[in-house]
């Protein structure tokens, strides 16, 4: 039999190159639309615009990182737009008062940090299911964010968090550094602590990660409040680039975040995948998005090239690693 | 379980052809041969069991057959004598080919005549579902194998043995004449078993050809007229009833042979570790419930399905609401209202479905092994101590001689004996006071039983308090040291030593004698 | 001389036949100015700030020569502005005002919402119920209600009902928010929709419950609006036309000459509306112009 | 133990009463909410007011039930707005061919059954995930519905088919008879023919539905085509009350329509659900959308409104069942 060949003599970790596989994942599709935008769109590969696309996914590499934890479990939150927007709101708001304007990103990140937490107590503790309550929360927050707003857009040309979208650490804009630190923490997260390990138990199997100990409700509470802090954070860089936000920001993020999460090979299922796999596909969303448009393509007609792709890109994927068709 | 019954007239007509003629079936998994050119000959009128250790090879052979797998080019299926093509399940029925799968393979969201009928629905008018004859002849089948649910029951909301009834069901009533089972019994326990035994028995003086899968010793004496083996994907021999004994059965399977099953020693102490008292929940199936544990003691809860066994574990496990009644542990009085709560005390609990309710089948057998102890061991700040993880799996695969080719493979790619030793492992880990084992060699071959026995004899010898619930009679009584018997959610009466039979085990069961719990 | 090689253009949102056209005029005059060779890309926000700004960043990228743009926000585009004319390509803004952009170009939008608002005004005699229909939160559609509810002020006659419920800009949110306002209010004098969508979208609410007591007036001059003008069955009495097709072909002349070092003498052109009504229907030309 | 009572003596269907239970399910919600209109909305009440929600929820009821049958597989279909804008558009170009006027209506169904027909291709047969799948074809598609209306507004104020969106038949709206005909239809393929156990079986477990020999690629091909031909007529019925089409149709309604489902108890895990039950949620929706227009709720607080209240109404339903919480 197989399994009893080698038992104990060497401790080869076959799942390692299973792993890479996996995470690898959508990687070559990304490479090769890159290889094929280098020689169709005009400056696409310039050092300038590389670093426009990293800047442009950075946010939704953030919020897509949320995202992948929630899937994980089992989940999905579809509210990261509308958190998004309230915190930014909520942060240009904040900084317009006189004595508070420092409070404005901690006020912020709070404030997605406890909408996330609202969605978490109503999956893990009420039990009702994550898409309708995100749903509903992804309705009223947007709401809220133009209430916030009072309808308008809230504008401070003077904020004194700038730097985050503006500045560079060296030759990376902040807003890029920050993204991969996210990115860097989460992969921790779920490589490295006992919590990251309970995610995939959870999601893997609820029935099970219950009967073996695991705070299941204690997890899936973690997991939408970490969504929300993250979508939190998205609302600080958008408005820090933007020195500005209104009701409508963020208006079909959770679309992006979540493709980016699918392309990467994560699986709704629950219990598979990594946040390697989002960042691919949150660059490729990112590298169409700005391809096409140096390739001078209609605006109509990019929308039908980018659904394309993504289908395309899911399915190569698929069939790159003739797996067996499990994923969902 | 000893009557002899008259070998079958099947066998002594060889000039007619087989019912069922496999040659040269061979399958590939990507990365695995799991069967290479095996063959199978099964005849009319006969029950012919399929033996051979986990992973064997014989579900895949029987799936092959069913249609629900495709075999590598170059094997030939004869039914009746005549060359079959068989491309997918609906060939198969059609070439009068019935299987109960290993798995349970029932939509859980229809209802009994609806699952029964699936994919073959009888019609009015070419498109519409003919309910009424649905319903009718379900009531029909069910009636023949004694079922207490009736046609428009939803599934999911039946036991898994009644569940596993429901397949029994589907294949009946295809009134085929080649029937598969492949380990249906798993979850029957002994009064269902013996029904379905004699229907078994029914079917084959009927003419049909029955092919038998099973890991129980027991049952591949009572019923087989010959039993094939296979090993490692490959077929090594077929034997007549009258060659059948255990060593060479033994031997053919594993390929050497084996020191005997049970090692009946005693470790048991007068120190109570366990006192459950009067424990219920509710009296919706478990009613108030009293027994005492001692270190080191191996306690058998023998009963029927549906008794209630599972669910006075779960009540002690924490898993279920505790609606009256007490748990003390060491003397401590325990307040258990979720299962984390049952495991910091020092109990620990294995499932009956280790697949729903045990394995992470996508996480890695180190994952697994260690899931209950992560936060214990772990570094400051929740951070993984991989250093104790890997020494905690290579231990734990070693000692309990778990075959996997690394600490990294995926549970899921694991034999069910293999798996089953997972799950032990996780919960000696965390170094329980009381070990709760459900039904801990469900479908697990006989080497892998009894390694799994010698677990359980070494970790008692430790001073582990154990309770085992089991549905084969033979293992309660061959590994316990005394054996708790419980009836509709009631503990009926405590049998030991002599009087441990499975005539008296049976007796308490069905409620045909009373005995006062001592 | 420099040759017009690229032209970016950003619309608010292209799901607004408005911008369509706005964007039509921009590539008719680039190909008049650069030849058929010259590249026009046409870009949607879809009225999000965030994905204007990385339009426009990705102008800059591709190296275009000047940018058309249509923005969500004035203040709010003003860095992605800022960032263009520092990679040294003009910015010209359409339909509405922008800052720091080199010149703007715009339809007076209160002054819309004066004209069409004043018209209900005249036509009731300064005495009557009225309805605004809302449309997205964005600076065009807020100015219209602004300058319309500056001269309902100006006249005590006149009550407005409702001026909170969001028709989303077009002709589908239009009829539904007008069927439920026609149910919460039985009677109504006079309706002043944001856009033309959503004011056929009214009319033909009005249609369906068989209302007739008042009319509705719109802001664009779009071919509903001027279909709905011409059938005497309508309700739809009058809009304030603008000219997209002139606004965006004058934006991208002014921004060829920028690039060619010609300021315009005027940074600010703001185009006035044209109160369209059955009346004078037949002589407006539309937004087509071929 | 109770199941021994009564085993073969009455053979009285049990699983009826929990039917009707879960196919009245959102029911009690919504007349909730219909009687708290009754009392503080004013004009709610009247004949005229109940048709017209009925009206506007007609097209949702529409789509909502093609979802329905795709979310029963365990599934999901999130390009019916798309299709809807795309069937709309062609139905409008068509109508305007002086010689095909007659044919828009069919060519409009048969465009939808075939876009559904392809995502259901790709689904059932090349195994991609429903998600992604739909999440491309949304995006390609309304490329494709811009592209059609040539970015403009398509208007003909003389279709032959206005009198689907303004003719009555007696008292009832033919768009509300033709949704209602809908339902009816999809409740009877549901409930009575072969194809209906299939589907629930093939949501239940797709495995075991597999292993039955149903054609499980096929089942899956059906949902999605039907789910495309409904949105089509959705095309269809929009056109015909606008007397136009453009791009922008249709926009987000996928959402209104999977909360429709998801509150009228069908479950994302596929094999539980009925139409019954989303109609009730189609309703809720229209409900709150008109009642709080008619009590003059400003657009924002429409938006918190009806977010809340749809996470309340699962609450709400859940705890009046009482279930064991297995829905997702
Ligand atoms: N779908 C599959 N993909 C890959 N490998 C498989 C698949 N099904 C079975 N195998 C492998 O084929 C071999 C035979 O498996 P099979 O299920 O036939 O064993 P078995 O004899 O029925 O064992 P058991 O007694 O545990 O039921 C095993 O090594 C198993 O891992
Ligand atoms: N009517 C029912 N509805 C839902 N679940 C049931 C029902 N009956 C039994 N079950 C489930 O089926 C499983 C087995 O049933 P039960 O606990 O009654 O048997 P048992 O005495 O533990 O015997 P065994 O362990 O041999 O199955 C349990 O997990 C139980 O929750
Ligand atoms: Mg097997
Ligand atoms: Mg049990």
């Amino acid at each position: 039999m197989n399994e009893q060949a080698t038992p104990m003599t060497k401790t080869f970790d076959k799942t390692f190159w299973a792993n890479l596989m996996q995470t690898a994942g959508i990687l070559p599709v990304l490479i090769v639309i890159v290889i094929a935008f280098a020689f169709i769109a005009p400056n696409f590969l310039t050092e300038n615009n590389l670093m426009n696309i990293v800047r442009q996914a950075s946010i939704n590499i953030v919020l897509a990182t949320g995202m992948t934890v929630v899937i994980l479990t089992g989940g999905i939150d579809l509210s990261v737009g509308s958190v998004l927007a309230v915190s930014a709101v909520t942060a240009m708001v904040v900084s317009l008062m006189p004595e508070l304007g420092w409070a404005a990103v901690p006020i912020a990140l709070l404030i997605g940090l406890t909408l996330g937490a609202l969605n978490g107590v109503l999956v893990a503790y009420a039990g009702l299911p994550p898409f309708i309550v995100t749903l509903g929360s992804m309705t009223a927050l947007r709401g809220l964010a133009y209430l916030l707003a009072g309808g308008t857009t809230v504008i401070n040309s003077k904020i004194d968090f700038a730097w985050i979208g503006n500045a560079y650490l060296g030759p990376l804009p902040w807003i890029v550094v920050i993204a991969f630190l996210v990115l860097l923490a989460t992969w921790f997260l779920l490589r490295h602590t006992v919590l990251g390990v309970h995610i995939y138990g959870v999601g893997g199997n609820p029935q099970a990660a219950r009967l073996t100990g695991i705070k299941v409700g204690l997890v899936m509470l973690f997991v939408y409040a970490y969504s929300g802090l993250l979508a939190g954070l998205g609302g600080v860089m958008t408005t820090s680039r933007l020195y500005s936000a209104n009701g409508v920001l963020g208006t079909g993020y959770e679309l992006d975040a979540i493709a980016a999460v699918i392309l990467g090979g994560t699986s709704f299922v629950g219990g598979v995948g990594t946040v390697v796999g989002t960042l691919f596909g949150a660059l490729i969303i990112a590298t169409l998005n700005n391809g096409l448009t140096l390739m001078n393509v209609s605006f109509f007609w990019q929308l039908v090239v980018k659904g394309l792709v993504i289908i395309i890109a899911v399915a190569l994927d698929k069939y790159r690693r003739k797996g067996p068709g499990a994923r969902t | 379980m000893t009557t002899a019954h008259s070998l079958s007239t099947a066998t002594s007509a060889p000039n007619r052809a087989p019912a069922l003629a496999m040659r040269g079936i061979s399958k590939t998994f990507p990365g695995v041969k799991a069967l290479d050119n095996v063959q199978l000959q099964a005849w009319t009128g006969e029950i012919h069991s399929l033996m051979g250790e986990n992973g064997a090879g014989k579900s895949t052979l029987m799936k092959i057959l069913s249609g629900a797998y495709t075999a590598d080019p170059g094997g030939e299926i004869h039914i009746d004598g005549q060359l079959a093509h068989i491309n997918g399940p609906k060939a198969a029925r059609a070439a009068g080919i019935a299987i109960i799968y290993q798995e349970l393979s029932l939509a859980p969201n229809l209802t009994v005549a609806e699952n029964i009928y699936l994919g073959h629905e009888p019609t009015r008018f070419g498109v519409m579902a003919d309910r009424a004859t649905m319903r009718r002849e379900t009531a029909k089948v069910l009636e023949r194998l004694g079922a207490e649910f009736g046609p428009d029951t939803v599934v999911n909301t039946l036991s898994i043995a009644e569940q596993q009834q429901v397949e029994i069901a589907r294949a009946l009533h295809q009134r085929s004449h080649i029937l598969i089972m492949d380990e249906p019994t798993t979850a029957l326990s002994t009064r269902e078993t013996d029904r379905l035994f004699d229907l078994i028995k029914r079917l084959r003086d009927e003419g049909i050809a029955i092919i038998y899968i099973s890991h129980r010793m027991a049952e591949i004496y009572e019923l087989s007229d010959r039993v094939s083996v296979l090993r490692d994907g490959t077929y090594v021999g077929t034997l007549d009833r009258a060659e059948l004994s255990a060593d060479r059965l033994v031997q053919m399977m594993v390929g050497r042979p084996l020191s005997n099953l049970f090692d009946k020693q005693s470790h048991a102490t007068d120190r109570v570790v366990l006192e459950v008292k009067e424990l219920t929940d509710g009296g919706r199936r478990v009613k108030p419930c009293s027994f005492t544990l001692y270190a080191g003691e191996v306690l058998g809860l023998a009963g029927l399905v549906g008794a209630g066994r599972s669910e006075l574990a779960r009540l002690i496990f924490g898993a279920d609401p505790i609606a009256g009644g007490e748990v003390w542990l060491q003397g401590q009085r325990q307040s258990l209202r979720k299962p984390l709560d049952a495991i910091n005390a020092g109990i620990a609990y294995l499932t009956e479905d280790r697949k729903a309710q045990g394995l992470f089948l996508d996480m890695s057998v180190r994952e697994n092994i260690t899931i209950s102890v992560l936060g214990r061991d772990a570094l400051a700040g929740g951070l993984l101590n991989r250093a104790a993880m890997a020494r905690l799996t290579a231990g734990s695969i070693q000692d309990l001689r778990v075959r996997v080719a690394g600490p990294f493979v995926t549970a899921g790619a694991l034999s069910g004996g293999n798996q089953q030793k997972l799950l032990i492992a996780r919960w000696i880990a965390i170094h329980p006071k009381v070990l709760i084992l459900d039904e801990p060699t469900k479908g697990v071959d006989i080497g892998a039983k009894a390694e799994i026995y010698r677990i359980i004899s070494e970790l008692a010898a430790k001073g582990v308090a154990i309770l085992v619930i089991s549905s084969e009679l033979p293992e309660v009584i061959g590994i316990s040291d005394r054996i708790l018997v419980m009836r509709e959610g009631a503990i009926v009466g405590e049998l030991r030593d002599e009087a441990a039979t499975q005539e008296n085990i049976m007796a308490l069961a069905t409620g045909t004698t009373e005995m006062t719990q001592s | 001389d420099q040759p017009l090689k690229a032209v970016g253009v950003s619309m608010g949102n292209m799901g607004n036949p408005f911008f369509v056209t706005l964007a039509k005029g921009a590539e008719e005059k680039a190909r008049e100015l650069g030849g058929d060779k010259v590249r026009v890309t046409v870009d949607s926000a879809d009225d999000d700030l965030g994905k204007q700004t990385n339009q426009i960043d990705n102008f800059i990228s591709a190296g275009v020569d000047l940018i058309l743009l249509n923005p969500v926000h004035p203040e709010g585009i003003m860095p992605a502005v800022m960032r263009a004319k520092e990679a040294n390509i003009p910015v010209i803004a359409v339909d509405a005002a922008a800052e720091g952009v080199n010149a703007m170009i715009t339809s007076n939008n209160v002054q819309a919402g004066e004209k069409a608002c004043q018209f209900i005004v005249d036509r009731l005699k300064g005495k009557g119920d009225v309805v605004i229909i809302d449309g997205p939160p964005v600076t065009a559609v807020t100015d219209r209600i602004k300058g319309c509810k500056a001269v309902f002020a100006k006249n005590p006659g006149i009550k407005i009902l409702s001026d909170n419920q969001n028709g989303r800009g077009s002709r589908e949110g239009g009829l539904e928010t007008m069927t439920n306002l026609l149910t919460a209010f039985p009677k109504i004098d006079a309706v002043f929709a944001i856009n033309d969508p959503t004011g056929t979208g009214a009319d033909l609410a009005a249609r369906q419950a068989k209302r007739t007591e008042f009319f509705i007036t719109g802001v664009d001059g779009a071919p509903v609006a001027v279909e709905a003008l011409k059938d005497k069955n309508s309700l739809f009495l009058a809009t304030a036309a603008q000219n997209p097709l002139q606004m965006a072909k004058e934006g991208v002349a002014i921004g060829y000459q920028i690039k060619q070092g010609n300021a315009p003498k005027d940074a600010v052109i703001l185009i006035p509306v044209e109160l369209i009504t059955r009346e004078n229907v037949d002589k407006y030309q539309g937004w087509v112009t071929k």
